[in-house]
C-alpha cells in the first residue's frame, strides 16, 4: 500500500512542478492582458523567439551571462518596436482588433526568429540536471527533479518581482486603468506608449525565462511556441488579470492533469488515455461555470 | 469674473475629419484667455466634443484627424503633442459620458488622475482630501469599484480625477449631465472657485445653457461644425435666439414643457 | 390639457417593501411605490439614491432581497428581464445601451422581437411569410421613426450619432415594443432646452395617444414639475416623499435632501 | 460618378428590404454569379478548381459559420475545426451506415449533428464571456479531436484512424472530377450563404447582434439570452458541419481528425477577422486572403528562390510578410476587408468630391 | 508541344521548412535535391535528361499538401515524375489522386501499411519498408538481444506512440505479435505535441517494462527520452522508429539520449562514396540545397536514398521507354520493376547505405530490412546488420486490409501474374 501512496505523491508532486512550468508561460499572458485587456496570441512565439535568440547569440561565441543580457536587450527593443509599429496605431480599437494584431505579430516573430537563426533543432544546456534530486529522495523518498525545483525557484522570483513592480510602482495602477479604458487613460495623462513598452518588455523577460527553461527541456525548436497551449487553461483558471492566479492555476492544472491521466487511464484499462490535451480545458471550464472570472480574475462588471 | 490675461488657448480655423470621410468641424476658431471660463454651446452633434478632443488630442484614438488649422497653447503649437504631454503642460480633459475605470475603486480612479505629477505623495493626498471635500459622496463610496457606482457618482469621480492633475486648463465636457440640480450648482461653484483661487482656465461644453452662461465669461455657439455666434456671456444671455432655443425663455418668461410646439422655428442665424 | 382631464386608472404596478443591497451597500430600503394606469410618475432624488436600482427591480434586472413586485395582478419575486418584456414593460437606460453595431432602423426593429413569430427556417428563406412579417413590423417601426422625427438617420449606424439622437433612438426602441409600462432613466440628460422640449412632447404624446404608463427618472426639475402627474422622491435608498408635483416641491425634506433651493 | 444611388427611388418597404437595394450592386452580383457558375468552370484548370477555389469556398462556408457565432452573436469561438470534424465524421458514418440516404441529405444531417454538438458546448456561454468563453470552445475542439481519434466506431475501426472518403454519387451522377466537385461546393455554399445573409437581416440576426452589442439591454427588450446564444451556436455549427463534410468529400478526400486540428480553427478565425467580423461578404474576402496569400507568396518564392540556398529564408519571409500584412490591414482598417470595401464604395459615391 | 521538348525530368518537392517538423522536411528534401544536383552536375542528368524540381511549402498541413500536389503535378515537360508526400496524412490525401492522374506516390517508410499490395494500389509505393515491416524487425531485434525469440515469452514491452494516424499504425500488429510470442504489450498514446509526458512515464515506471518502443514525432522524442532518464529507465532498452532516430531528436535530450537505439532503413554518416561525391561536386561548389554541416545526418541520408531509388526507377523506365523525359505512368513501370542488386548499389556508391531492393507488381515495398543504430552522445553508431522483416506475418495482414479497401472502393485488383 505504501508504494501506492508513494506513487500517488510522486504523481502529485510531478504534476505540481509541471504546473509551475505552465505558469511561467501563463505569466506572460497575464502581463499583456493586464495592460491592454487583450489576449496576446504571440506570447508563445515570443517564448520561441527569445530562446532562439539566446541560443543564436551563444552560438556566436558569446559567453552565457553577456548573451543573456544581450538577449534581454533584444527583447526590450522588440517591445519598443511592437509598441511603436503595432500598438500605437491601434489605441482604443476593440479588443478583437488588438487580438488580431497579436496574431499577425506571432507570424512575424516566428518568421523573423527562424529566418535569422534557422529552423534547426538546437540543444540548450543550462547546466542543471533533469534527474531526481538525491537529497529529496533520501529525505522524503520521492523522486523530484532538480531542474523542476530550479524552475519553481525561477517562477517564485519572477512572481515576487512582478508583484513588487506592480504594487510598489505607479505603473501598476496605470496598467489597470489602461486595460479598462484606453481613451480615458490617455485623458488623465497616462503615457500609453511607455506603459505598453514597459509591459511588453516585461512580457519579453518572462518569455525569455520560460524559453530558457522549456528550451533546455525540449530543445530550442518551433514546438516551444506550442507551450502556450499548455498555459491557456492555467490562465483561465487563475484569471486573466492575476499574477497569483497564474501560479495557483498552474499548480491546480498541473496536479489534476497528471492525476487524471494516471488514474483515469488505469481505471479504464488504458481506454481513456492521452487526455492531456482536453482535460485541463474541461477542468477550467467546469471551474468557470462556478466562477466566470477565474480564481483571482477581476469580476466582469455588468450594469445598466 | 476673474482677471483675464492674454490668450491661453487659440484655435485657428480647424477642420476635423473622422475615418477619413466624415467631415465634422468645418472651420472652428476660438480663443480662451488666461484665467477665463469659456462656454461652448450648441445642439447635439454640433461638434463640441470634437472640438475639445481636438485640443486634448484624443481624436487620434477615435480615428479622427485635424486636417486644417492650428491649435496654440501658450503660443506653442500643440497639435502633435500626445495627451500625456498635454496633461504635463496642464491641460486636462474631462470626457463626456464619464469614462471611469470600471474595475478600479473610486479612490484608485482619483489617484490615476495624479499619474503625471511628481510633487510627492503628500501633495497628492492633500488634493485627494480636497476632492473628497468637494464631493463627500465619493468619500463614502471610495472603496467601491467605479463600475458599480451610480451615474452621478461616476460623473463626480471623473471630474475629481481631472482635478487631481492640478491643471492650468480644464476641458470640461458636459459636467452637469446626470447630476442632481443641487450638485450642478455645486460643480459650477467649484469651477468658479478654482478659476478664482487657482487661476484655472476652463473651456466647457455644456447643454445646460442657463448655468453655463451664468458662470462663463465668454461663449461660443456651434452649429453643424461652425461657430455661428460668439460674445460675452452677458450679451449672449440677452440674445433673443439664445433665449428661445437655449434657455427656453420666451418673451413671457419660461415656457412650460407642456406647451409643446409642434413646429420648429428657424434659427435666425441660419437664415 | 390639464392633469385632471386625464383618465388615471387603477394601480398596474405595485412595489411592496422592496429592499435591495449589494454587499454592504444598501441601495433600497423598504420602498413601496404604486404606479397607476396612464399616469406619468417621476422618480427624483440625489445621485446614488437608488432611482436606477428601482427601475432595475421593476423590470427584473435586479432581484430584491425582500419585498415583492405586483404587476397586472400577478405578484412575483424574481422574473427575468426578457419575461417582463413579454408582459409589456419596456425601458431606456441611463447610460445609453443601444446596439452600437446596428443601424437605427435595426435597433428599433429589435424592439419588435417579442412580437415576431416566424422561425429561423422561414427567416433563412426570407421571402414569403417572413418577408410579409418583416414588412408588417417595419411599418410599425417606421411609424415610430416618423413620430420621433429621425427619418433621415434611419440607416445610420447608431455608434456615429450624437448623444441626443442616441437617446431618441433608444426611446424609439422602447416604443416599438408597444409597451404598457415604459420606464425612462434620465431620458433628457445631456440635452439642450430645445431638445428637451422635443423629448417632453414625445413623452406626453405617447402617454396621451397610446395611454402608456410612464415611470421617469429625471434631474431637470422644470421637466419633472411640468410633465409628471406624480412625483416620488428617494434619498439614500429610502422614499421620503410621494405626491403631486406641487406637494413635493413644497416638502421641506425634499428641499433639504435634493432641491437645495426651492424651484 | 458611376456608383450612385441617386435617381433610384424606393417606393415600398419591400424594395427597401431587398438584399442589394442599389442597382449597381445587383448588376455586379449577377455578373459575379455568372462568372463563378459559368465562366470559371470553363476557363479554370483543374489546379485552380480543385486546389484553390474549392477549398476556398469550403473555408468561406466555415467562416460564415464562425462569423454567425463570433461576428454576429459576439461569442468568441476557437472550436470551429472541431465542429467541422463532427460534420465530416457524421457525413462519413451516415453514408456508411445508412447508405440509402441521398448524399445531400447526409451533408445536411451532418450539419444537424454538428449543430447539436455545438449547442452542448454553447451551454456555458450563458455564464462565461469573452476570452474566457474561448476556453469552452477550445475544450470542444480538443475533446472532439480526441473522441474521433480514440473511439474506433467513428472511423469504422480502421487501424490508422484515417479513412478515405467514399465516392460521391448524387442522384445517380458520380461526382469525381474537379469541376463537378467545384460546382457541388459552389451550389451548397451559394445557397447557404444566401440563407445566412437572410438570417442576419431578419429577426434572428438582429437578436444575435443585440446580444453581441449589449446583452443586458437585449434581455430587457425581451430577447432570451440562452436561447439566442444557443441558436447562434447551433446554426453556426451547422454551417461548420456542412463545411467539414464538404472539406473531406470535395477537397481532401480523407476523413481524419488531424485535418481538423486547432490550426484550422485559427485559420478560420483569422479569415473572419481579416475579412470583417460581422459580415457575410467579409467571410469570403477573408477566406480569399488567408487561402490565396500564402500560395501567392509561396509561388513567388518558388519563382525567385528556386534552387538556391535562399529557400529557407524565403519560407520564413513568407511568414513575416503574412504577419506584416495582417498588421498592416488592421492599422489601415480595424474592421476588416469588408469595411474597407464599404468605405471604398462610400468614397466612390461621393467621387469626385472628397467629402 | 512535343516538338521542342526540353530534355528535362521534373520532380515536385513538397517540402516543409516551417512549423514543428521543419528539421525533418529540410533535412530529407535537402538530401534528395542534393542527390539530383549531383546527378545533374556529375553525369549531366539521367542519361542526358536533366532533373529539374520545384519546392512547394506544405508546412506539414494536409490541405496545403494537396494544393502542392495539384500545383506541381503538371509542371515540367512531362508532368511530375512522382510525388513524395513525406507525411502520412498527405499520403492518404494524395494517393487516390495519384492513381487517377497516373502519378506514382512514393511514401518511403511511411504512409499506409497495406500499400505494399501493388495489385490494389498500383500508384502507391511504400518503398523499402513500411511501419508494419519495421515493427516486426524491431521485435526480432529485441529477440536477438534477449537471446532468441522464445525468450520473449513473459517479457513486458511498452509502446509509447504519437496519438495520431501515424502513431496508431502498429498497434494491431504489435498485439498480434504479442499473442504469437507471448510477451506482454502495453500501449501509451501521447497527445500531440507531447511537451510533457510525466504522467505516462510515471506509469511506465510502475510497470517496469523490459523494453520501450518509441513511435515519436518531433518534440515528443527528446521529451520522452528525458522523462525516461528521469524515471531511471535505461535508454539502451528504448527502441525508436526512424522518426525518433535523427540527430535532431537526440541533441535536445543532451546526455540523457546516450544509449538510445533507433531503427532506420538508412544509416547516417558521410562514409559512403555517394555522399562524398555530393560534398565534392555539389557542396564544394556552393550548390548545396542545405547547410553543409547537415550533410550525412539521418534525414539527409534518407533523402539521398530516396533520390537513389527514384532516379533508378527513372533510369529503368528509360530503358523501356526511351532516353527522354517520361510521364508518371511510364515511371510507374520503373518503380514496379526496381532491382537494386548489391552490385548495382556498389556502382552507385551507396554500399551500406541502401539495402538490396526488388519490387514487383505484387510487392511495392521491395526491401523490408532495417538497421539499428545507437546514439553515443554525439552521433549514431550502427549496431546491427540489415534485419529482415517478418514478411510471413506482415504480408497476409496487408493483403487483408488492402482487399477490404478494394471492396470499399469497388476496385478490382490487378492480376499480377499477368504483369511481368
Ligand atoms: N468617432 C466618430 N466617428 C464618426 N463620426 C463621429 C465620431 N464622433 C463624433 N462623430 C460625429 O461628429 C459630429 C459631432 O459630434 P460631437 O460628439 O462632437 O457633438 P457634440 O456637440 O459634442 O454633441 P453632444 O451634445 O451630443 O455631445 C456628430 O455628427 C457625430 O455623429
Ligand atoms: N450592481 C451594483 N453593485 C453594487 N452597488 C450598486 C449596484 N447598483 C447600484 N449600486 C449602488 O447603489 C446605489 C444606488 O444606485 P443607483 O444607480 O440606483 O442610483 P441613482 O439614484 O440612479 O443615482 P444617479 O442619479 O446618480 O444615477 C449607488 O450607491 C450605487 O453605487
Ligand atoms: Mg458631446
Ligand atoms: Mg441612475
Amino acid at each position: 500500500m505504501t508504494s501506492d501512496l508513494n506513487f500517488f505523491f510522486e504523481v502529485l508532486f510531478g504534476g505540481l512542478l509541471s504546473g509551475i512550468m505552465y505558469s511561467l508561460v501563463a505569466l506572460g499572458f497575464v502581463l499583456i492582458y493586464k495592460a491592454s485587456g487583450v489576449f496576446n496570441f504571440a506570447q508563445g512565439s515570443m517564448v520561441l523567439f527569445a530562446a532562439l535568440t539566446f541560443v543564436g547569440i551563444l552560438e556566436m561565441g558569446v559567453p552565457f551571462w553577456p548573451a543573456l543580457l544581450l538577449c534581454l536587450l533584444v527583447m526590450m527593443l522588440l517591445a519598443v518596436g511592437i509598441e511603436r509599429i503595432v500598438l500605437r496605431p491601434l489605441v482604443n480599437q476593440p479588443p478583437i482588433a488588438l487580438f488580431m494584431a497579436t496574431i499577425g505579430l506571432s507570424y512575424l516573430l516566428e518568421g523573423l526568429g527562424q529566418g535569422i537563426w534557422g529552423t534547426q533543432v538546437r540543444a540548450l544546456d543550462l547546466g542543471i540536471e533533469d534527474l531526481p534530486n538525491e537529497m529529496i529522495q533520501e529525505a522524503l523518498g520521492i523522486q523530484v527533479s532538480t531542474f523542476d525545483l530550479f524552475s519553481a525557484g525561477c517562477a517564485a522570483v519572477l512572481v515576487g518581482g512582478l508583484a513588487l513592480f506592480f504594487n510598489k510602482t505607479r505603473v501598476g495602477l496605470a496598467l489597470r486603468a489602461v486595460a479598462d479604458d484606453h481613451q480615458a487613460a490617455l485623458a488623465v495623462g497616462i503615457p500609453l506608449q511607455h506603459v505598453w513598452a514597459i509591459v511588453w518588455a516585461a512580457a519579453g523577460l518572462v518569455a525569455l525565462v520560460a524559453g530558457l527553461l522549456w528550451g533546455s527541456r525540449l530543445g530550442v525548436q518551433f514546438s516551444l511556441s506550442l507551450v502556450a497551449l499548455k498555459a491557456l487553461p492555467v490562465l483561465i483558471l487563475g484569471g486573466f488579470t492575476s499574477v497569483a492566479g497564474a501560479i495557483v492555476g498552474g499548480l491546480i492544472i498541473g496536479a489534476s492533469e497528471k492525476l487524471a491521466e494516471v488514474y483515469i487511464s488505469t481505471f479504464t484499462g488504458g481506454a481513456v488515455a492521452a487526455i492531456e490535451n482536453w482535460f485541463p480545458y474541461m477542468l477550467a471550464l467546469l471551474f468557470l461555470l462556478v466562477r466566470p472570472q477565474g480564481l483571482f480574475g477581476e469580476k466582469i462588471i455588468e450594469r445598466v | 469674473m476673474a482677471e483675464q490675461g492674454k490668450d491661453l488657448l487659440v484655435i485657428n480655423n480647424i477642420e476635423v475629419i473622422y475615418d477619413h470621410v466624415i467631415l465634422v468641424l468645418k472651420g472652428v476658431s476660438l480663443t480662451v484667455h488666461d484665467g477665463a471660463i469659456v462656454a461652448l454651446l450648441g445642439a447635439n452633434g454640433a461638434g463640441k466634443t470634437t472640438t475639445l478632443k481636438a485640443v486634448s488630442n484624443l481624436l487620434r484614438a477615435e480615428r479622427g484627424e485635424v486636417t486644417k488649422g492650428s491649435i496654440l497653447y501658450k503660443d506653442k503649437r500643440i497639435d502633435s503633442l500626445t495627451p500625456n504631454d498635454l496633461v504635463k503642460l496642464g491641460v486636462v480633459q474631462v470626457m463626456e459620458g464619464r469614462h471611469c475605470f470600471e474595475h478600479l475603486t473610486v479612490e484608485e480612479n482619483l489617484l490615476t488622475g495624479a499619474h503625471t505629477r511628481r510633487d510627492g505623495r503628500a501633495e497628492v493626498m492633500k488634493d485627494l482630501e480636497m476632492v473628497y471635500r468637494y464631493f463627500p459622496r465619493l468619500k463614502e463610496r471610495r472603496k467601491s469599484q467605479a463600475g458599480y457606482t451610480s451615474g452621478g457618482e461616476q460623473q463626480m469621480t471623473a471630474i475629481g480625477r481631472a482635478l487631481m492633475a492640478r491643471p492650468n486648463m480644464i476641458l470640461l465636457d458636459e459636467p452637469s449631465m446626470g447630476l442632481a440640480p443641487q450638485l450642478v450648482e455645486e460643480i459650477f461653484e467649484i469651477v468658479s472657485e478654482l478659476n478664482k483661487k487657482e487661476k484655472v482656465s476652463f473651456l466647457l461644453a455644456e447643454q445646460n445653457t442657463m448655468v453655463a452662461l451664468k458662470y462663463a465669461d465668454y461663449g461660443y455657439i456651434l452649429e453643424n461644425g461652425r461657430v455661428v455666434l460668439d460674445g460675452e456671456a452677458k450679451s449672449l444671455r440677452e440674445n433673443e435666439d439664445v433665449k428661445e432655443f437655449y434657455l427656453g425663455l420666451s418673451t413671457a418668461g419660461r415656457k412650460s414643457f407642456r406647451d409643446t410646439k409642434h413646429y420648429r422655428r428657424r434659427k435666425r442665424w441660419l437664415a | 390639457m390639464s392633469v385632471s382631464e386625464k383618465q388615471i386608472g387603477d394601480v398596474i404596478l405595485r412595489c411592496d417593501n422592496i429592499s435591495l443591497s449589494f454587499g454592504g451597500v444598501r441601495a433600497l430600503t423598504n420602498i413601496s411605490i404604486d404606479v397607476r394606469e396612464h399616469e406619468i410618475l417621476a422618480i427624483i432624488g440625489p445621485n446614488g439614491a437608488g432611482k436606477s436600482s428601482m427601475l432595475n427591480v421593476i423590470n427584473g434586472v435586479y432581484h430584491p432581497q425582500e419585498g415583492s413586485v405586483t404587476y397586472q395582478g400577478q405578484t412575483r419575486r424574481a422574473m427575468k428581464p426578457h419575461e417582463t418584456a413579454r408582459h409589456g414593460i419596456a425601458r431606456t437606460f441611463q447610460n445609453i445601451a443601444l446596439f452600437k453595431g446596428m443601424s437605427v432602423l435595426d435597433n428599433i426593429m429589435t424592439g419588435r422581437y417579442t412580437k415576431m413569430k416566424r422561425n429561423f427556417l422561414w427567416q433563412a428563406l426570407y421571402v414569403g411569410p417572413n418577408l410579409k412579417e418583416e414588412i408588417e413590423h417595419r411599418e410599425v417601426c417606421e411609424r415610430v421613426i416618423d413620430f420621433l422625427q429621425i427619418e433621415n438617420i434611419r440607416k445610420t449606424p447608431v455608434g456615429r450619432l450624437p448623444y441626443g439622437l442616441q437617446k431618441r433612438v433608444e426611446l424609439g426602441r422602447a416604443l416599438a415594443a408597444e409597451p404598457q409600462l415604459l420606464l425612462l432613466d434620465e431620458p433628457m440628460a445631456g440635452m439642450n432646452v430645445e431638445e428637451k422640449e422635443d423629448m417632453c412632447r414625445f413623452i406626453l404624446d405617447v402617454n396621451d395617444e397610446f395611454g402608456t404608463t410612464i415611470v421617469l427618472i429625471e434631474h431637470d426639475m422644470g421637466v419633472v414639475m411640468d410633465i409628471s402627474d406624480r412625483v416620488a422622491v428617494l434619498d439614500y435608498g429610502k422614499k421620503i416623499a410621494d405626491g403631486s408635483p406641487a406637494e413635493v416641491r413644497a416638502n421641506q425634506d425634499v428641499i433639504d435632501a435634493y432641491l437645495g433651493v426651492a424651484h | 460618378m458611376l456608383y450612385r444611388e441617386s435617381g433610384q427611388f424606393k417606393t415600398s418597404y419591400r424594395a427597401d428590404q431587398a438584399i442589394f437595394p442599389i442597382r449597381q450592386d445587383r448588376i455586379a452580383l449577377m455578373v459575379l454569379l455568372a462568372v463563378v457558375f459559368i465562366l470559371v468552370p470553363f476557363v479554370a484548370d483543374e489546379y485552380w478548381l480543385g486546389s484553390i477555389l474549392t477549398p476556398l469556398l469550403v473555408l468561406s462556408l466555415a467562416a460564415i459559420g464562425l462569423n454567425i457565432l463570433t461576428g454576429y452573436a459576439g461569442q468568441l469561438s476557437l472550436g470551429t475545426a472541431g465542429f467541422m470534424a463532427v460534420g465530416a465524421f457524421a457525413a462519413y458514418n451516415l453514408n456508411l451506415r445508412v447508405p440509402e440516404l441521398p448524399l445531400i441529405v447526409d451533408f445536411l444531417l451532418a450539419g444537424v449533428f454538428a449543430a447539436l454538438v455545438g449547442m452542448v458546448f454553447g451551454l456555458p456561454s450563458l455564464r462565461i464571456k469573452g476570452f474566457y468563453l474561448a476556453v469552452a470552445t477550445l475544450a470542444a475542439q480538443f475533446f472532439i479531436e480526441w473522441v474521433f481519434t480514440h473511439v474506433g466506431w467513428f472511423t469504422n475501426y480502421s487501424s490508422s484512424g484515417v479513412i478515405s472518403a467514399p465516392p460521391m454519387v448524387i442522384m445517380g451522377v458520380t461526382v469525381d472530377s474537379a469541376v463537378e466537385k467545384y460546382l457541388l461546393t459552389l451550389v451548397m455554399v451559394a445557397v447557404l450563404a444566401l440563407a445566412a445573409k437572410n438570417m442576419v437581416r431578419s429577426r434572428i440576426g438582429r437578436s444575435w447582434m443585440a446580444v453581441r452589442d449589449k446583452d443586458v439591454s437585449a434581455e430587457v427588450i425581451g430577447i432570451p439570452l440562452l436561447a439566442t446564444k444557443l441558436s447562434a451556436f447551433g446554426i453556426s455549427s451547422f454551417y461548420c458541419g456542412v463545411a467539414g463534410a464538404l472539406w473531406t468529400y470535395c477537397y481532401l478526400g480523407t476523413v481524419e481528425p488531424a485535418a481538423f486540428d486547432l490550426s484550422r480553427s485559427f485559420q478560420v478565425l483569422f479569415m473572419i477577422i481579416i475579412g470583417g467580423v460581422g459580415s457575410i461578404l467579409g467571410s469570403f474576402l477573408g477566406a480569399g486572403f488567408i487561402v490565396l496569400l500564402p500560395i501567392l507568396l509561396n509561388n513567388i518564392a518558388a519563382m525567385i528562390g528556386h534552387g538556391t540556398l535562399q529557400a529557407d529564408t524565403m519560407a520564413n519571409l513568407e511568414h513575416i510578410i503574412f504577419g506584416g500584412l495582417i498588421i498592416f490591414f488592421l492599422i489601415v482598417e480595424p474592421h476588416g476587408l469588408a469595411r474597407l470595401w464599404q468605405i471604398a464604395k462610400e468614397k466612390l459615391r461621393l467621387w469626385p468630391f472628397p467629402y | 508541344p512535343a516538338v521542342a521538348q526540353a530534355m528535362e525530368q521534373f520532380m515536385p518537392i513538397p517540402i516543409y521548412r516551417t512549423g514543428p517538423y521543419a528539421a525533418g522536411g529540410t533535412g530529407y528534401f535537402g538530401g534528395f535535391m542534393d542527390y539530383m544536383a549531383l546527378i545533374n552536375e556529375r553525369d549531366g542528368g539521367v542519361n542526358g535528361v536533366k532533373l529539374t524540381w520545384e519546392e512547394c511549402e506544405t508546412a506539414y498541413d494536409n490541405a496545403r499538401g494537396v494544393e502542392c500536389y495539384e500545383r506541381l503535378k503538371g509542371k515540367g515537360p512531362t508532368g511530375a515524375s512522382m510525388f513524395h508526400p513525406l507525411s502520412t496524412g498527405i499520403t492518404y490525401s494524395t494517393f487516390e489522386k495519384g492513381a487517377a492522374d497516373k502519378i506514382p506516390v512514393v511514401s518511403l517508410g511511411y504512409g499506409r501499411g497495406d500499400a505494399m499490395v501493388g495489385s490494389v494500389f498500383p500508384y502507391l509505393f511504400p518503398l523499402v519498408t513500411t511501419y508494419w515491416s519495421q515493427n516486426t524487425s524491431k521485435i526480432k531485434f529485441i529477440g536477438m538481444k534477449e537471446g532468441g525469440m522464445d525468450k520473449l515469452k513473459g517479457k513486458k514491452i511498452v509502446n509509447v506512440y504519437h496519438d495520431s494516424a501515424y502513431g496508431k499504425e502498429t498497434i494491431d500488429i504489435l498485439n498480434k505479435q504479442a499473442a504469437t510470442y507471448g510477451f506482454e504489450i502495453k500501449h501509451f498514446p501521447v497527445a500531440h505535441p507531447g511537451l510533457d509526458q510525466k504522467a505516462i512515464w510515471l506509469q511506465i515506471k510502475q510497470i517496469a517494462p523490459d523494453w520501450v518502443i518509441l513511435r515519436g514525432w518531433g518534440v515528443m522524442n527528446p521529451t520522452a527520452i528525458k522523462e525516461a532518464a528521469r524515471i531511471g529507465f535505461s535508454r539502451e532498452k528504448m527502441l525508436g522508429v526512424w522518426w525518433s532516430g535523427s540527430e535532431e531528436d537526440m541533441r535536445p535530450a543532451g546526455t540523457a539520449a546516450k544509449g538510445f537505439i533507433a531503427a532506420g532503413f538508412n544509416p547516417p554518416g558521410k562514409d559512403f562514396q555517394v555522399i562524398k561525391d555530393i560534398e565534392k561536386v555539389v557542396h564544394a561548389k556552393k550548390k548545396g540545397n542545405i547547410e553543409s554541416d547537415r550533410v550525412g545526418t539521418v534525414y539527409y541520408n534518407r533523402g539521398v536514398v530516396t533520390g537513389i531509388l527514384s532516379l533508378e526507377a527513372i533510369r529503368l523506365s528509360q530503358e523501356k521507354f526511351g532516353k527522354k523525359p517520361l510521364t508518371g505512368e511510364q515511371i510507374q513501370w520503373g518503380l514496379e520493376h526496381l532491382n537494386l542488386t548489391p552490385a548495382r548499389i556498389k556502382a552507385l556508391g551507396a554500399e551500406g547505405l541502401v539495402q538490396p531492393i526488388k519490387t514487383s507488381c505484387a510487392d511495392h515495398e521491395g526491401g523490408g530490412a532495417v538497421k539499428f543504430s545507437q546514439w553515443d552522445g554525439n552521433q549514431w553508431k550502427i549496431v546491427s546488420d540489415w534485419i529482415e522483416a517478418d514478411k510471413g506475418l506482415v504480408r497476409p495482414l496487408a493483403e487483408e486490409s488492402a482487399m477490404k479497401y478494394a471492396k470499399e472502393k469497388g476496385i478490382t485488383p490487378r492480376d499480377c501474374s499477368k504483369e511481368m
